[in-house]
């Protein structure tokens, strides 16, 4: 086998692809100095104009960006400087965020536990003014309605984007669903309130709200949430997993059910919570649908039922006199929703990694 | 037991695009038939048309008879699934299922067809599964841990292993060996050595020496042209094909003049 | 989904199911187990839901009148749904509920319509919320602003722009005026406060504020803020801010201005509201037992508070079902009682209506049969 | 390597011949369901998209005096549809670059144990109802916004964003995108870990193998990867920003007028918003106006999530 010798690369270029093995490397406990210096900088430009907190930490984060940039080019070249800016870079964003997030979580507990007591819990505002009361009416009414938008939209999300990845995948039909999933995600979540509205209000007659409307309007936001993380899941199933189980003689459903759906259920999970906790915290459509109420009501499809979104709307905006017994109320039953859904989180964490693909990444 | 594979007159289509044209061939019973030839030469595309695999790929279909034990596997009221439970298949990529240990996977089989089956039972068919594809001694002590923290190699005999659960009469195996290292392919090897006592074996693979060690009968695919469609070149004893093929084609690829 | 979980759902269902009857409110059970309020007189034959909807202007005086009427009647159940004065009287229109609560009252063709819903009587207006509304302030250091109706429109309209201007001092003698910028605050939704409020504007300034009275704030610029509760906190996150609101929502860290009526300056009190009330006439050519209205904004009557809300209670003078044609009427007459009106005062702060507007109500209410 | 006694399963002996029989009724009901649940979801939309139609035509046809303003459908419902794009497009400049950063701090910088921490603390946060969010915003944002307002009104008032007397009480449109920004965070980030995450090790330790940094693997080996998942995370917020009723409600000091200032109190409201405040009051015509604007809403909604999805498609699948 003749080898045919091609013209051979120029010796500046061997050398500049031949990296040298040592290289001068900053020690460690840089970025840490870096960031140092860098607050002592924002101290002395802010000592004149007045300190506000937002400023400093600006100030410091620009400063220990350009720090460590000129630092690292100077001593470890280009490309290593570019690494330290971006990592500065990714842990700068992770602050940032965190201090909105923070922040409501901590408006939210250091609010709620006001009236975070057993009271809370226990009663419901049926015959309540003023003072004491509770939202455990509401409570039940965002659990109902909740549960039964995912007994619609979870099955009905599943099976379509079983469909759309298994069975349609390139079929005109699973092209049209695809397109009008994404139609679908766009439907503002008070357009869908007023949909199943109007929908009960030709069909059952004028004025009417029940549970059911809720968690109707709350399904027609949940499904395509469901459909589009599924189907995002399915497909990452490597193919040659649907191979191996079509070659043991495993007829096609089983496969879906046994296999597929086996293997990406922890994927399916979270992008399942994702569509809850993005439903249960929804206020305006119930606000349509459901109104609010004093009292207790179990049954969907007789009567109002309250839920927590839209009692601490109402509580908030129409507090009643004094206002602070109202907007105390309203803080506490935000931060139950908040632990609610929190809740669901812990709960569907524990489904995926129960049922997890045993293999560490 | 082993059973012949009789194909006559097989044409694969993908959609209208003819990708193997008109094979015709026999495949001994307890015997391993090596196809070897070029890569595109249609030789991985007409294996999976044995087990009915190729249908999986929407659009695909296939004219011809394949008849094993006086069946015809394409006759319009055979159910593709029943075909694969009697014709197993080995990928070139191991793919244990990665949410189950050794033993579910190799259990996978029955379990996946809800055959009923007592637990001794499935132990008895697991353990001599697993000996059946040389890797008992290495696993019984952990059954219970992941597939996927296997060895290349011991993942492809898990497949194996796999595969023989569900006591097919055909063994194909698509390049079975070409991601894995010198040893276990050696291993590998050794095993197909041993199965082919009690499985007609198909294998495709582009290690033309792993074939004449392995097999007892050897077809050459080639194909006229880039987009043209594979065809049977020859098949004989591998004796005779590595010494005096018939034809000029498979002298030439044999001899890997044009590589 | 796989066995596992269905067979996991299946339990959870089953002890849902159970433990849902014993969770309502135990507020709920004490009623529910008869201990209700011991000084019920007679124990009342009434029962059954009673559900109204319209402006959310009297969703909290409905919810103390609700808790008190059920406190007496333990088998009513009374809801009240704030979805706005229009969409009160449509479903009210429509059968949908059968009483409506309404910042305004019912129009003449809105009348007719009522005649065949009210199964061949009429539709009967009722004043039962009276709330004066506040003009707010945050200005440190100024305690009883003075404002003349011409100025507080010239306010609203962002003609006058600074604390100082000589418009304000002018009814201000002797106060120190900061040169804080002012910003107007007005209502981003639609209301009957605004409607009152811009009524008012328009009557009592007309050659200023010659916008027609709206629900929704006709001028551009300004603050706009989502709700009574949404001007309060407006008002109270920004320095020189000024707004209108019930009364009974501005906390006291607000000061209130006081208005010029003839040549006296009066505060938002609840005397001063009733006494407008008791001052303005009534709407002529209105269907028997119908009270409308016509509040007179312009009024010189000496410590009367123009600045009002005066929110309707609707109802029919006949009901095809008579029970619930009692239940109205019940619930109708608690309402404006002495015990009724005290209770809103206190939990909603509107003002008691007059022992005169009672009468003629109590007349009115008798031809409910 | 032969193994000492191999008894293996008898192949296949016993069964004679391979069953016929008629297609396996598993599957036809199985793929009976799933396209049935495909074709439900066809019906559902059909019907919301009947109704809004059906809905807002009054509105169209009416003459421009009735509706409010006066000035007709589209002057009624342009300002409303700018200012709903603005909120997005804020909330989406602000919220997309850090929560790919967030993501990657968590797939591949965060040391191990602590990533786990973050990611549940980032999905705990897409948890948070939007009415909190609102009310956060007004009492909690906004305070925090007046000072920023003021200095950029007093530095750049020249630019025409920040030109004007800043507001006081720092309910802007700015305001609303950050709230907006802040909701739609958590996930972006959930949903673009997850992609990172899914990225192939091979790739990550091909661009490692060949002696590049972590920033140089990331961009060689994980946002090639994860390109197309991120921008439909960031379709996803998008979406939501678009629809949020209540926060931007709540928080947004509103008036009928097209402005791009951003620290003035007088800003344009969103169509949701406008919803949720004149709907519980509207009725009549008011009630087909608002619908007509719901519309809008969807439209533009739906033109944005196919517009992301073309760019999608045209930047090749993922690898």
């Amino acid at each position: 086998m003749t080898t045919t010798t091609g013209p051979s690369p120029s010796p500046e270029a061997v050398a500049e692809i031949e990296q040298p093995m040592r290289q001068a490397r900053l020690p460690r406990w840089t970025p840490w100095a870096s960031l140092a210096a860098a607050l002592v900088v924002a101290l002395l430009v802010t000592a004149p104009g007045g300190r506000s907190l937002g400023g400093v930490v600006a100030i410091t984060a620009i400063a220990h960006l350009v720090l460590i940039g000129v630092l690292s080019a100077v001593r470890e070249g280009s490309r290593r400087a570019k690494d330290r800016i971006v990592t500065a870079l990714v842990t700068i964003a992770f602050g940032l965020a965190m201090i909105p997030l923070v922040s409501v979580v901590w408006t939210v507990v250091g609010n709620g536990l006001a009236r975070f007591d057993t009271t809370f819990f226990t009663w419901s505002m049926r015959g309540v003014v003023g003072e004491g009361g509770g939202a455990l009416h509401a409570i039940w009414g965002t659990i109902i309605v909740t549960l039964i938008a995912a007994l619609i939209s979870v099955p009905v999300g599943l099976l379509a984007a079983v469909y759309l990845v298994e069975y349609g995948a390139g079929s005109r039909l699973a092209k049209a669903i695809t397109f009008l999933v994404d139609v679908m995600t766009g439907i503002p979540s008070i357009v869908a309130g007023l949909f199943v509205a109007a929908l009960f209000v030709i069909v059952v007659g004028p004025g009417t709200k029940l549970g059911i409307m809720g968690s109707l309007a709350l399904a027609v936001l949940m499904i395509p949430t469901v459909v589009r993380s599924t189907e995002e899941m399915l497909k990452l199933v490597p193919n040659d997993l649907r191979e191996a189980a079509y070659a043991l003689g495993v007829p096609k459903w089983r496969t879906i059910t046994k296999v597929v759906l086996r293997t990406s259920v922890s994927g399916i999970a979270t992008g399942i919570t994702l569509a809850i906790a993005r439903v249960a915290g929804e206020t305006a459509p119930l606000l349509v649908t459901l109104g609010i109420t004093t009292g207790t009501n179990f049954n969907p499809f007789d009567g109002r039922m309250a839920t927590l979104p839209v009692y601490a709307y109402y509580q908030y905006t129409q507090p009643g006199v004094p206002a602070e017994a109202g907007v105390e109320r309203a803080w506490t039953a935000a931060l139950v929703l908040i632990i609610l859904v929190m809740a669901l989180n812990l709960v569907a964490r524990l489904i995926s990694r129960l049922f997890a693909p045993k293999v560490g990444r | 037991m082993a059973k012949l594979i009789d194909v006559s007159d097989l044409n694969i289509y993908y959609g209208d695009f003819l990708a193997v044209e008109s094979v015709t061939m026999t495949i001994e019973p307890r015997a391993v038939t090596a196809l070897i030839g070029p890569s595109g030469c249609g030789k991985s595309t007409f294996l999976r048309s044995l087990n009915r695999m190729h249908e999986v790929i929407p659009g695909a279909r296939v004219e011809g008879k394949v008849v094993m034990d006086g069946q015809d596997l394409y006759d319009k009221d055979v159910d593709p699934v029943s075909v694969r439970q009697h014709i197993g298949m080995v990928f070139q990529r191991p793919n244990p299922f990665p949410t189950m240990s050794i033993y579910d996977n190799v259990a996978a089989g029955v379990r996946l067809n809800a055959k009923r089956m007592s637990k001794s039972d499935l132990d008895d068919l697991v353990e001599s599964s697993l000996r059946g594809a040389n890797l008992w001694t290495e696993v019984k002590d952990r059954l219970g841990k992941p597939g996927l923290g296997l060895s290349g190699g011991q993942q492809q005999r898990l497949c194996i292993a796999r595969a023989i659960a569900i006591r097919p009469s055909v063994l194909l195996m698509d390049e079975p060996c070409s991601a894995l290292d010198p040893i276990s392919t050696l291993a590998i090897e050794d095993l197909i050595g041993e199965l082919k006592s009690e499985y007609t074996i198909v294998i495709v693979t582009h290690n033309m020496q792993q074939a004449a060690r392995v097999s007892d009968r050897t077809g050459f695919f080639n194909l006229a042209g880039v987009g043209r469609p594979g065809h049977l070149v020859e098949i004989d004893d591998t004796s005779t094909i590595f010494s005096n093929p018939s034809q000029k084609s498979t002298e030439d690829y044999i001899s890997g003049r044009f590589g | 989904m796989n066995r596992t979980l269905r067979r996991a759902a299946l339990p959870a269902a089953l002890a849902l199911s159970f433990g849902l009857a014993a969770c309502s409110g135990s507020n709920e059970q004490a009623t529910t187990s008869g201990s209700g309020s011991s000084e019920s007189a007679s124990e009342s034959s009434l029962s059954g839901d009673l559900s109204g909807a319209g402006a959310s202007t009297q969703t909290v005086a409905q919810q103390t009148w609700a808790a008190g009427f059920q406190s007496t009647n333990p088998d009513v159940t009374v809801n009240y749904d704030p979805v706005g004065s229009g969409g009160g009287r449509e479903q009210f229109l429509s059968g949908g509920v059968p009483f409506a609560g309404s910042d305004a009252y019912l129009k003449d063709e809105e009348l007719t319509t009522a005649q065949e819903r009210c199964n061949g009587g009429n539709a009967i207006d009722l004043p039962v919320y009276v709330s004066p509304i506040a003009i707010a302030y945050n200005l440190p250091g100024v305690a009883d602003l003075k404002l003349s109706p011409d100025t507080i429109a010239k306010i609203f309209l962002g003609q006058i722009t600074t604390w100082n201007d000589p418009a304000i001092a002018a009814d201000n003698a002797g106060v120190t005026l900061p040169a804080t910028a002012i910003t107007p605050v007005h209502r981003s939704d639609d209301s009957g406060t605004t409607q009152n409020f811009t009524d008012y504007l328009h009557t009592a300034a007309p050659s200023v504020w010659t916008a027609e009275p709206a629900q929704a704030w006709p001028v551009q610029g300004g603050e706009a803020a989502q709700g009574t509760s949404g001007v309060i906190q407006a008002i109270q996150g920004g320095e020189g801010t000024i707004g209108y609101a019930d009364e009974s929502q501005v906390t006291d860290e607000l000061g209130k201005a006081q208005v010029k009526v003839g040549d006296a300056f009066v505060g938002p009190t609840a005397e001063a509201a009733a006494a407008v009330v008791d001052a303005s006439p009534e709407v002529e050519g209105r269907p028997e037992g119908d009270i409308a209205i016509k509040l007179d904004r312009a009024t010189t009557a000496a410590g009367a508070y123009p600045v009002v809300l005066v929110s309707y209670a609707v109802v029919c003078s006949s009901y095809e079902d008579a029970a619930e044609g009692e239940m109205v009427k019940a619930y109708m007459t608690y309402i404006t009682s002495e015990e009724g009106q005290q209770a809103a005062a206190d939990e909603a702060g509107s003002a008691p209506i007059s022992e005169k507007l009672r009468g003629e109500i109590t007349t009115s209410l008798e031809l409910i049969k | 390597m032969s193994s000492t006694q191999t008894t293996r399963p008898d192949p296949g002996g016993d069964r004679a011949v391979i069953e016929t029989g008629t297609k396996r009724a598993g599957d036809t009901v199985f793929r009976g369901t799933a396209t049935g649940s495909g074709v439900l979801i066809l019906l559902v939309l059909a019907a919301v998209a009947a109704f809004l139609v059906g809905e807002a035509v009054p509105a169209f046809t009416a003459d421009p005096a009735e509706i409010e303003g006066e000035r007709g459908l589209v002057a009624y419902v342009w300002p409303l549809l700018f200012g709903t794009v603005l909120a997005a497009v804020i909330a989406l400049l602000v919220a997309t670059p850090i929560a790919v950063g967030i993501a990657l701090f968590i797939s591949h910088y965060a040391p191990r144990r602590l990533a786990q921490g973050l990611g549940y603390l980032v999905d705990l946060l897409a948890a948070v109802p939007s009415i909190v969010y609102g009310i956060w915003g007004i009492t909690v944002l906004s305070r925090w916004m007046i000072p920023v307002y003021g200095w950029l009104a007093e530095q750049l008032g020249f630019i025409p964003l920040f030109a004007g007397p800043a507001s006081t009480t720092g309910r802007t449109i700015l305001t609303a995108g950050l709230v907006l920004a802040v909701m739609i965070l958590p996930i972006i980030t959930a949903l673009s870990r997850d992609v990172f995450l899914q990225t192939p090790r091979l790739h990550e330790e091909a661009a490692l193998a060949l002696g590049a940094t972590r920033w140089e693997m990331v961009k060689y080996s994980v946002i090639p990867y994860g390109r197309s998942g991120v921008v439909s995370a960031a379709m996803l917020g998008l979406g939501r920003a678009l629809g949020e009723t209540m926060a931007v409600a709540l928080v947004l000091s509103v008036s009928n007028v097209v402005t791009f200032n951003l620290v003035s109190s007088t800003n344009p409201s969103t169509i949701a918003a406008n919803i949720a405040l004149n709907f519980p009051e509207a009725s009549g015509i008011d009630v087909n106006v608002l619908i007509a604007s719901g519309l809008a809403l969807f439209v533009i909604t739906f033109l944005v999530n196919f517009a992301a999805r073309w760019v999608v498609q045209r930047s090749g699948a993922k690898a």
